[in-house]
């Protein structure tokens, strides 16, 4: 069935990107919005637009029987879910097919199966894929907890079932710290997803972060587009993306791309998906979990393989084939991601919300920016607090690194604290450049990622200069009558000399 | 006459010594400059100094005469200390007394809870407030041993930078 | 030599160009500007910036003297041309080398032979590349003229051997006509040029113009990297480019490749160059002339091929070789480049210089854009109405078509006219779209370019809504006092209902 | 009370009939809408009306109370016709007489030429001054047979949008 209009229940960067694919498929677009995001630029960008409801997530984008009566009410056919939200929610996506409405995703019971984090390692086991050595039952007693952990050795992670933003887990190091950690997670994990079902996981100190993305139709073929490596994260969020990964080999890629389709496959995955592993230094690599939707970092995926993704997705929701074979896809070049979150990376990463003044893009040659703030824009107190993400390009790493180095160089927002700077810094950093690094990056480069790189006197006293400048032309403007188009004179030479007594 | 501009540690004296329209001769405290100034009324400002081109954004923050200068390097908090503000300096020793009676929002966002009521005796370091915003939770704790004195806000309440919160005694 | 410091003797978006490929180097940037420029981009984008001159090109980016002296005084190793301005003046070149700074370019023995066309035309046909069928030698009587355009056939092209821009042509369609046509095209040649030489030519009626890339280095190793499509154009001005060349075939590509490729060793030519080919419908093709410096639609071999062809110019100037043979390079996709004009498509392409208001990027996925305006600027009278290039990547031609048609709709400038809309016109255009057209193209869908595609009744209603609501806006801002910072307050609510009363 | 507003050949008669805050009841001619507006200062309109989502730019024109709009398909001339406007147009039939006794400039450039002096008699279609701008020239012709009565501006002089040029009598 051809799709001809689709609801993106989603907003800010990814669903503009959702939008921008739709338009050049010829696809009306949908956008819903909460009370907060009236201006927001999805809303903008799309041909339709409906309220939805109050400004907190849980009462708008988090408001599924309000999405599908819009979605019934406009007609669309179809409903884009985005990633977070409602984009892993089966009973969502249930009912969107209960509607007759097509939910661009997987089957309700895929995500049931690969949401239950239990549930998903004993499918990977049956299917083969090697997992990170635990339970694949719950734990029954605390006696069975000290036995298990036993036989894994420490160190082990005890993760809640359900769980998920790293709520209901805990590490354990010590054996006396078992029955604490057990008890602990389980209340945690009952307070925060109603099940105080947990297991039991070996803990891989500093591991890389690898994912696969997959695409699979509902014709029963399935193809991996290769790795993304993920490591570089702050507060268990990812902060950079590449690919091809530094630490891959062509037959470890063959290997784990063979395990992440059949990971797919035993689930009859339909539609785009992630498979992510733990890797260590070794190479031995473990199934982590399935992420059953578009990843925020899949425009890397993209732009080394050539293939729009979110069109995949669209079409794969209508019924069609794959139009290419696990052959005919090939890697070239080499792709970074810098994510560009409103934040305070001199304090503790602390978000910033607030109001945009001005935004200098990055621009040229191998250069991507998908992001959704606008200048005068101010970005709400609600929701995650990415706004934009950067994708460079080139024929490989080196060149990659400095590209991304001028275009985060290009980059300015200001009006809010950014953590722009704080990547610019991450790709001058050693382990950076030579491609040695884990999960444990952030925290092992700290000192080098928060020094200031202050510039030298003369460009301070410049700054000097200018606020002197800005402090007597203010001066000036609040004695005279102001422009009532300010565009139409932006820059222009001084008349405050009278201002210079004054002082 | 002459005014300070402090950044971070550095309080330096700027003077003009001439202009002819964008050019001008400016002393920044011992060190004399001829630059080719152009700015904007977005307080977008593009220098040339000696053949160097400088980029620099001033953005207003909610305090009057303190910015946020950008430069494509880095950023910097710029406070101009006119005469006004020496004044108030030189009587009052500055905001920092007041600091550290109050709690301020540093950020936009959201009263989650306050696990204090007027009148209640903390200690130092004790939390006195949860905000929240993007999906991230800060506690604000107290700066010294005291007695809450006044609570301007609620539980679910929005609020603002830099608005005040909590008064201790 | 390693490069450490590049002056670029440009302005507008190919110097910003330049200096985004000179950041990623490591390379300094310096800029050089006239007075009209003091705000523009590429002297804020550079590392140093001097003052060259008056605004009109001739009394600063034509100034060849002041500008080495200028590189001298600041230390440049090199020196960048761009195109257009002194990138194909010999003399120049020979100036620069002659003061110990690489010129970013061919030697000015190169640059002064393929200037003069006749030289161009013999030296091909020696190096046994197909030539326009005419004279190789200038026309010496009128008796001659006559003589040569029986054999060659009519219609000819009597062209001025110093020529360029169009001057000192005259197009020959009746024999009566043979005479006058000389003698004007004599008169013409020598009040513009100072040399009344001219030669004759056949004229092809409607061909493509089809150009090949070639790189050169200093050890005599040349490849070229494939065609670009050049046949819509209007004033004999490209408006889009595309590559693969819809009518290209691989034997002809091959063939053609090879020709262009014997056409740079010809010469032995280093740099960066293009060959230009005429290229009629039954695949006979024509050496046209070369062009001896980066070309404006250079990103779309860029994008197809993957290099950086600024960064190969300088590599070459450094005197590296090659870093890849033929062999290693391909086509991968389809790239498109349509150029953006400050002008009036509906008043024949008037120039529309002006300040700019708001500008909206078109962004993600395949898209790039090489400009220079921002929100406030002035175009300068003085100079090209070239503002923007936006280019667009897909893996088919098809799929490139519909990125580029979202690209621009997205794409907003607004303050001065542009050729956004026409652009836009042109992606709808049946002749476009199967890749039928020749440089006729636009002549033959004048009506269906120019046509207004009007929204419908209710769309204009909202403009109506938005003017009456900005007039109210407008005269209660005339009656209350205005914000100092407008930008902290951009999006509001209203607070003009007392002004309902006053209309 | 309703003003006029003109776009292209259509002259429409706009009347608010309800606001609160963002949401306007507002009739075109005869047709009733109900849109939820948000704009900003630098004239950007966002409307959504009956779930259709609207962008629309308004520039002010040289001309006050003319504007261009944009939206993201076309580009509009937009005339506000209020009370002041309707008294000029019935009192003097707008500025069509006038403009055929002028020749100003549509956009800014230089004068390349002026081949008339004042005094000189011309006939309709004679080009009167040759401007330049972005290395492309354009001829002006006088719209009408005539004398040249003045001539404002010389050969080699910058000129803006809508400068008046050259008087015809």
């Amino acid at each position: 069935m051809k799709i001809k209009k689709i609801l993106i229940a989603n907003r800010g960067e990814i669903a503009i990107r959702i939008m921008r694919t739709c338009r050049e498929m010829g696809i009306c677009s949908v956008a819903v919005f909460s009370e907060a995001d009236r201006t927001a630029m999805h809303v903008r960008y799309a041909e339709e637009a409906y309220y939805i409801g109050k400004s907190p997530s849980s009462e708008s984008y988090l408001n599924g029987d309000k999405i599908i009566e819009v979605a019934l009410r406009c007609g669309a056919d179809a409903i884009h879910p985005g990633y977070g939200f409602l984009s892993e929610n089966a009973s969502f996506a249930k009912k969107c097919t209960d509607s007759g409405i097509i939910f661009i995703g997987p089957s309700p019971e895929v995500i049931i199966r690969m949401g239950d984090k239990i549930e998903a390692r004993k499918t990977m086991i049956a299917a083969g894929v090697p997992v990170v050595p635990g339970t694949t039952e719950h734990i029954k007693s605390e006696k069975e907890a000290i036995e298990v952990i036993r036989s894994i050795g420490l160190p082990v992670m005890v993760k809640a079932a359900a769980g998920g933003g790293g709520k209901g887990m805990r590490l354990v190091h010590r054996e006396e710290d078992i029955i604490p950690s057990v008890r602990a997670a389980r209340s945690e994990a009952l307070a925060s997803f109603g099940d105080d079902a947990v297991y039991i996981e070996k803990y891989i100190t500093s591991p890389h972060h690898i994912e696969f993305q997959i695409l699979g139709d509902q014709h029963g073929n399935t193809v991996h587009l290769f790795e993304r490596e993920c490591s570089v994260q702050r507060r268990h969020q990812k902060m950079i993306e590449e690919t091809p990964s530094p630490l891959m080999t062509p037959e470890l890629r063959a290997t784990m791309g063979k395990y992440a389709v059949e990971a797919a496959k035993a689930v009859a995955y339909s539609g785009a998906g992630t498979i992510e592993f733990l890797v260590d230094d070794n190479h031995n690599f473990y199934f982590l979990e399935m992420n059953t939707r578009l990843q925020v970092e899949h425009p890397i995926t993209e732009r080394v393989t050539g293939i729009d993704l979110v069109k995949q997705q669209i079409k794969i929701a209508e019924g069609e084939k794959l139009p290419f074979k696990q052959e005919d896809l090939k890697q070239s070049g080499h792709a970074i991601e810098c994510r560009v979150y409103a934040e305070d990376p001199d304090n503790n990463f602390m978000p910033n919300p607030g109001k945009i003044f001005n935004i200098t893009q990055p621009l040229g040659l191998g250069v991507r920016t998908d992001g959704y703030v606008y200048e005068g824009y101010e970005i709400p107190i609600y929701y995650d607090s990415m706004i934009a993400k950067l994708i460079v390009w080139a024929e490989n790493r080196d060149e990659a690194i400095a590209r991304m180095r001028r275009a985060l160089y290009e980059y300015k927002i200001t009006g809010v604290k950014t953590s722009i700077k704080f990547l610019e810094k991450i790709m001058e950093t050693e382990d950076f450049k030579t491609g040695i690094y884990d999960t444990n990056f952030i925290e092992k480069n700290k000192d080098f990622l928060t020094e200031k790189s202050l510039c030298d006197g003369e460009c301070l006293d410049m700054v000097m200069i200018a606020a002197y400048v800005e402090y007597l032309d203010q001066l000036n403007r609040a004695q005279t009558s102001k422009q009532l188009y300010p565009a139409q004179n932006r820059w222009k030479k001084y008349t405050y000399q009278k201002n210079f007594e004054r002082l | 006459m002459s005014i300070e501009i402090k950044i971070g540690d550095r309080i330096a004296n700027i003077e003009i010594i001439r202009q002819f329209e964008n050019l001008l001769e400016i002393k920044v405290d011992e060190k004399v400059y001829q630059v080719d100034l152009m700015h904007n009324d977005e307080g977008i400002f593009s220098i040339l100094e000696n053949g160097r081109s400088y980029n620099i954004e001033l953005v207003p923050k909610d305090k009057p005469k303190n910015y946020t200068a950008y430069t494509f390097y880095n950023t910097y908090d710029v406070e101009i200390i006119d005469a006004e503000a020496r004044y108030k300096r030189n009587r009052g020793g500055g905001n920092l007394h007041t600091a550290e009676n109050t709690i301020s929002s540093p950020m936009p966002g959201k009263v989650v809870k306050i696990p204090v009521n007027e009148g209640d005796i903390v200690a130092k370091g004790d939390t006195l407030i949860t905000i929240s915003a993007m999906k991230m939770e800060s506690e604000y704790k107290s700066p010294k041993d005291g007695i809450i004195s006044k609570i301007l806000v609620s539980e679910g309440e929005t609020i603002d930078t830099n608005q005040l919160l909590i008064e201790i005694e």
